[in-house]
């Protein structure tokens, strides 16, 4: 496991800090295009936007592999792009289109992909975290090696089932990482409201397991303290409990009026942006040039343009898709 | 029946909105509870003001009057304040609380159905729990799969439950004010589709009483029960069906625990046919409710099949011509009803 | 259909013993949870035997054979541990899980109707989840309020669940060896009052299929459709009215999700008298359903109204003659036919 | 508020402790009772019963007035008496007589009074949490003064209804005490492996509120500390976790084998029986003699046998009862 930290970002070979940087802006301006296709009229229904939050999914996801599980929450597409569900796919599933990858049927809030180790993201909020537990029950049991990462929000972390799923974990040893994304707010009411406790990490001590706090804007923060937690369940150490402290950019969802917070507030977040920071770190240090981020920036771009292209292109389901998939067996 | 009250047209949502501002004015112990109702707890610049009023602004402005002691934001724990809303039922508030979706029921169903809906009769009569449960149902705004289902099904189900669906901006506003006077629990849903349509309201502070249908529309060769938002397509269908020379009546429930089963029999007994229009999905639904009541004290006024036009025994998807296929559309009525006529 | 197979008289629940026997002999990703179903974790002596075997005893004796890798206690954390089982299924497991009595389906529905019924659809038919959730129904032996629902009607209302619901110890081997082996969430109701009574049961490892009603007696003149321990009575009351001439054919459905429509249907043709048998409560209920499908698709071979004995809509009471006058009996199944033969 | 400890038995007054010691064998004899009239069957349905906690419902509920609420179990009988509810009406209740507090209605699971501020024994594990906030939710906006007192096992500590019921007690600072009875077991199933936390009261933790560890064997030390705990929720200083290590003479439910403790393990309890241990520190303080204790068991044991004698020849509810009292309005 290479361990990294904001200090030693050398440490992570070139490829995986490009490829880190990559996912990064693919999340990005995957968000920042649903939220303006949104707005356009494009998207059906609600998204919850990710950016600001991408070093949390991608610090985590760039260490595990499809044998490794995941579960997600409303806010779901950045953890979705970091564990490698297919991108174009994504784009159609958020306009209800037969490409998409849960052909149209599920929309921002179900996407999945069982086979990527991507367990869906989820309409109820602390819904994932007992699903979790369960696929590292199935890794335990089967002796696969994987790890189950389970995200969710500050929010959820008062939910019912964060504690009996916490509970579970502690008991059975089993190979989960909880990451809990406090980006301060659960709608729009903050956290220091709605959550009794300062840092939410404490609430492992209840668990008796290790609960770590770390800066959700920084990368090599969240690689590091994620790779301990990873480890430490595959080697059979049981779980622990990650509070990764995060700010959202845009609001709860698209259309929020944002008036709980102030401008001030976002504008500090956005001077700690955790994709300008990479991308200075990166500079700084010479592993690449402006020029090479630049060409990464403007592949994704690419990516993304023809993404949306192709799924406006693409037809919707056939109605008949209504009545099917809802039983292996009928 | 007293003389009409003056009315104004509001929407839906306004009617909701203005019950609970009455129902508050009227009795100090009525407290609202739910996720974000006011918002913004705890901001600085949002001491005595809302952030949201939930997230369809159904609440919005509540907090200005009534405070935050009585406009109480919660954690996203519905077991827990559901469940808090009960406890405080029972020992003198009368709580109006707030499940964001009824597709959350599967987080609190425990505190609801089993706790709260029993107490009077596990504890020998000697116990009452008046809390209202607002929450938003129903299928066309492509919310997917858990955030767009009906389900009243499942608490009409259940005994010591009262449910409440109103259609129309007018019902919402009697209903609610009923529903919170009521002393027992109420489930009172409200279609996310209607929150934007208008209609006539009375002024003044009259409920609506509990169990008694309403007859949106009459005719004599079809009657047509249809609930929530399917009144309107139902109504729909009937205009259709009129210019063809089939007049349907159209009944709504209005309330399907207590069910006017009266109205709807004596319906039926008229037109000797009866569809049924539920969005809820098919299986042990309300629709099948009715059908059942009407098959049995109904048989001998019944001249054809009893018809149920439903959403499928699905999910709902989220991709758009889905979902509109997924809702049961006027011509699906309409066609049905040509089928037995 | 092949040959029958040798059998042996035992009772419900060591027919449910030996199909789990099977199931985790030949599938061993077949795991057990629930709670207390060895029961005794970490106690010294206890390591590889059970406590309990869960409070029935249903589950004693697989900890000998298959450890408590298999055999998992749990915490009393329905949510958690349903969802575990859920999250498992998903991922390569095929668990069986306890839900130790229905009525607790409040501390756990979302984890079951709004994940693992609804993954597969929402998710483009891209998932599956060979889950069984085996749990207790029924009234008889009071346990009161909150231990003696029935509320199968909640869970065949829902997409995406299939419901068993054996009445003779044959069905419930049968059928649970098919819920297991089947790749979508089953939810399989067991019969407190049941688990104690005997039949013939065959040797081997065939399931029944799922969807598949049993025509439990043979008769013309009226269709009686029962379920769970419901047929039970419904044959004590044909017995009865045998006496009197009268001969009623018993369909137990077997299963309610898959229901088997066609089965239900051409008995009804052939008696033109339907009256159903259901011990859950009476609105949007199993016994609604079936009615409702009768009074469409078999109306024209109706002779008389259709009629539902069922529990009142009530909770169930504790005092033993009052939760008596609550389940149907075959006294009241009897007169009710009468009324319509 | 008179605080208490071990040592400090003598501030309490006599008439309270003689009080006290009168409930603790009330709670006993009833329930020592209910188990033989059960085996004798007499008694339809499940009982769990409470003999060897009696300490701290007594030592709790001593300090509390019908104006206090309390929320209960399955295993309720001992919170029912300590309460104040009727005990001949409780024993009619047992049998599902119309004398019952229910009528006959509920039986052992759901004996209530809501006059006497007891909200019900709950037939779900963890039912109880959130009904208390309720009642804490009501004191505090009413401004009644009154306390919510949550009794709930350690099985129960683990159910998502804890985690949900603390956070929003600790957010809205609600007058509720949380008592957690860890009797060692839920059934069959030891707390070491049910539950990850060593000590329960740690949990409060999570909730930044005072969570404390009481010999529950002890009346004095839970009187003591529960004193605090509702001296605090009285005063407006939010709720507390108390946990009690106490133990249950008899097995989960009467039938049960008990194969999961061993007898020597029983009989260290036995040893330190809470009401010997009261009887005895009453006595050696010469607070009152041993015959007077004698004369209060007499009365008690009397009370109890009138009350089955009544509830025995009281009749059943008519049949029609079966269908009334599920709504106030029909
Ligand atoms: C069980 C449930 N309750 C309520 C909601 C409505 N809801 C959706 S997102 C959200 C806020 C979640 O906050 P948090 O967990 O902090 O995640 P964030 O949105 O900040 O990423 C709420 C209340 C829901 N989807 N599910
Ligand atoms: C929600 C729920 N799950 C399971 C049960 C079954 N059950 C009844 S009591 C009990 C054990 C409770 O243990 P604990 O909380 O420690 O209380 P104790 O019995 O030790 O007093 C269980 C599992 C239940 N009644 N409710
Ligand atoms: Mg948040
Ligand atoms: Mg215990």
């Amino acid at each position: 496991m290479a361990a990294a930290s904001t200090a030693g970002a050398v440490e992570l070979s070139r490829d995986t800090l490009l490829e880190m940087y990559e996912r990064m802006v693919q999340i990005r301006i995957f968000e920042d295009l649903a939220g303006k296709n949104f707005a356009a009229g494009l998207i059906p229904g609600f998204v919850h936007l990710y950016a600001g939050e991408e070093a949390v999914a991608v610090g985590i996801c760039s260490q595990l592999t499809d044998n490794d599980y995941i579960t997600s929450t409303h806010r779901g597409h950045g953890h979705c792009i970091a564990k490698g569900v297919d991108i174009p796919g994504m784009v159609a599933e958020l306009m209800g289109k037969s490409t998409g990858v849960c052909k149209g049927k599920g929309g921002s809030m179900h996407i999945a992909d069982v086979e990527k180790g991507m367990l869906g993201a989820n309409g109820i909020v602390g819904g994932g975290i007992p699903l979790a537990c369960g696929a590292a029950l199935t890794a335990k049991t089967l002796g696969t090696g994987g790890v189950a990462v389970c995200f969710f929000g500050d929010g959820a972390a008062n939910q019912g089932t964060f504690h009996e799923g916490l509970n579970l974990a502690a008991i059975w040893n089993l190979p989960v990482v909880f990451v809990c994304e406090n980006n301060g707010y659960a709608e729009s009411t903050p956290v220091r409201y709605h959550c009794s406790a300062s840092d939410i990490a404490n609430r492992a001590g209840a668990y008796e397991i290790p609960g770590v706090v770390v800066d959700g804007l920084d990368v090599f923060a969240v690689y590091e303290a994620a790779g301990e937690a990873i480890a430490r369940a595959r080697r059979g150490d049981g779980p622990s409990l990650l509070e990764a402290k995060t700010y959202r950019f845009y609001g709860h969802f698209q259309g929020d009026q944002v008036t709980y917070r102030t401008a001030e507030e976002l504008d500090q977040y956005k001077q700690r942006d955790p994709i300008a920071a990479l991308h200075v770190a990166i500079v700084d240090r010479g592993i690449a040039s402006e020029d090479e981020l630049a060409t990464i920036d403007a592949r994704v771009t690419q990516q993304l343009d023809d993404a949306w292209t192709a799924a406006k292109e693409a037809p919707f389901p056939e109605l008949a898709e209504t009545l099917t998939d809802v039983y292996v067996r009928y | 029946m007293v003389a009409a009250a003056a009315t104004r047209t509001m929407t839906y949502q306004q009617a909701i909105t203005e019950a609970l501002q009455i129902a508050m004015r009227e009795d100090p112990t009525v407290v609202l509870l739910g996720e974000d109702i006011a918002g913004g707890a705890m901001v600085d610049h949002l001491v005595n003001d809302d952030a949201w009023g939930g997230p369809m602004g159904v609440t919005k402005g509540l907090v200005q009057e009534f405070g935050r002691n009585r406009v109480l934001d919660t954690p996203i724990t519905e077991a827990g304040f559901i469940g808090a809303a009960v406890g405080a039922a029972a020992t003198g508030l009368r709580p109006v609380a707030e499940l964001m979706f009824v597709d959350f029921f599967g987080c609190c169903m425990d505190q609801i159905f089993d706790q709260g809906a029993k107490f009077r009769y596990m504890f020998g009569g000697k116990a009452k729990c008046p809390v209202t449960i607002r929450t938003q149902i129903g299928a066309g705004v492509s919310a997917a799969g858990q955030h767009s289902g009906c389900h009243y099904s499942v608490f009409t189900h259940m005994p010591g439950i009262k449910c409440v669906i109103p259609s129309t901006p007018a019902d919402a506003k009697g209903l609610l004010l009923s529903a919170i006077r009521d002393d027992d629990l109420v489930m009172f849903f409200e279609n996310k589709v209607l929150y934007g349509t208008k209609g006539e309201v009375p002024e003044g502070e009259d409920g609506i009483p509990l169990g008694v249908a309403d007859i949106k529309r009459e005719g004599d060769d079809v009657t047509i029960v249809a609930i929530s938002r399917m009144v309107h397509q139902a109504l729909s269908a009937a205009e259709a069906l009129s210019a063809e020379g089939i007049e349907a009546e159209v009944i709504d429930p209005r309330t399907l625990s207590p069910l006017d089963d009266e109205t709807i029999l004596s319906s039926v007994a008229k037109t000797h046919r009866l569809v049924i229009v539920d969005e809820d999905n098919p299986r042990c639904s309300a629709a099948t409710d009715i059908a059942a009541l009407v098959a049995d004290r109904g048989f001998d006024t019944l001249d054809a099949p009893i018809k149920l036009v439903t959403a499928p025994h699905t999910p709902v998807p989220f991709s758009p011509p889905l979902e509109q296929f997924y809702v049961p559309s006027p011509e699906r009525i309409a066609d049905v009803v040509r089928e037995i006529v």
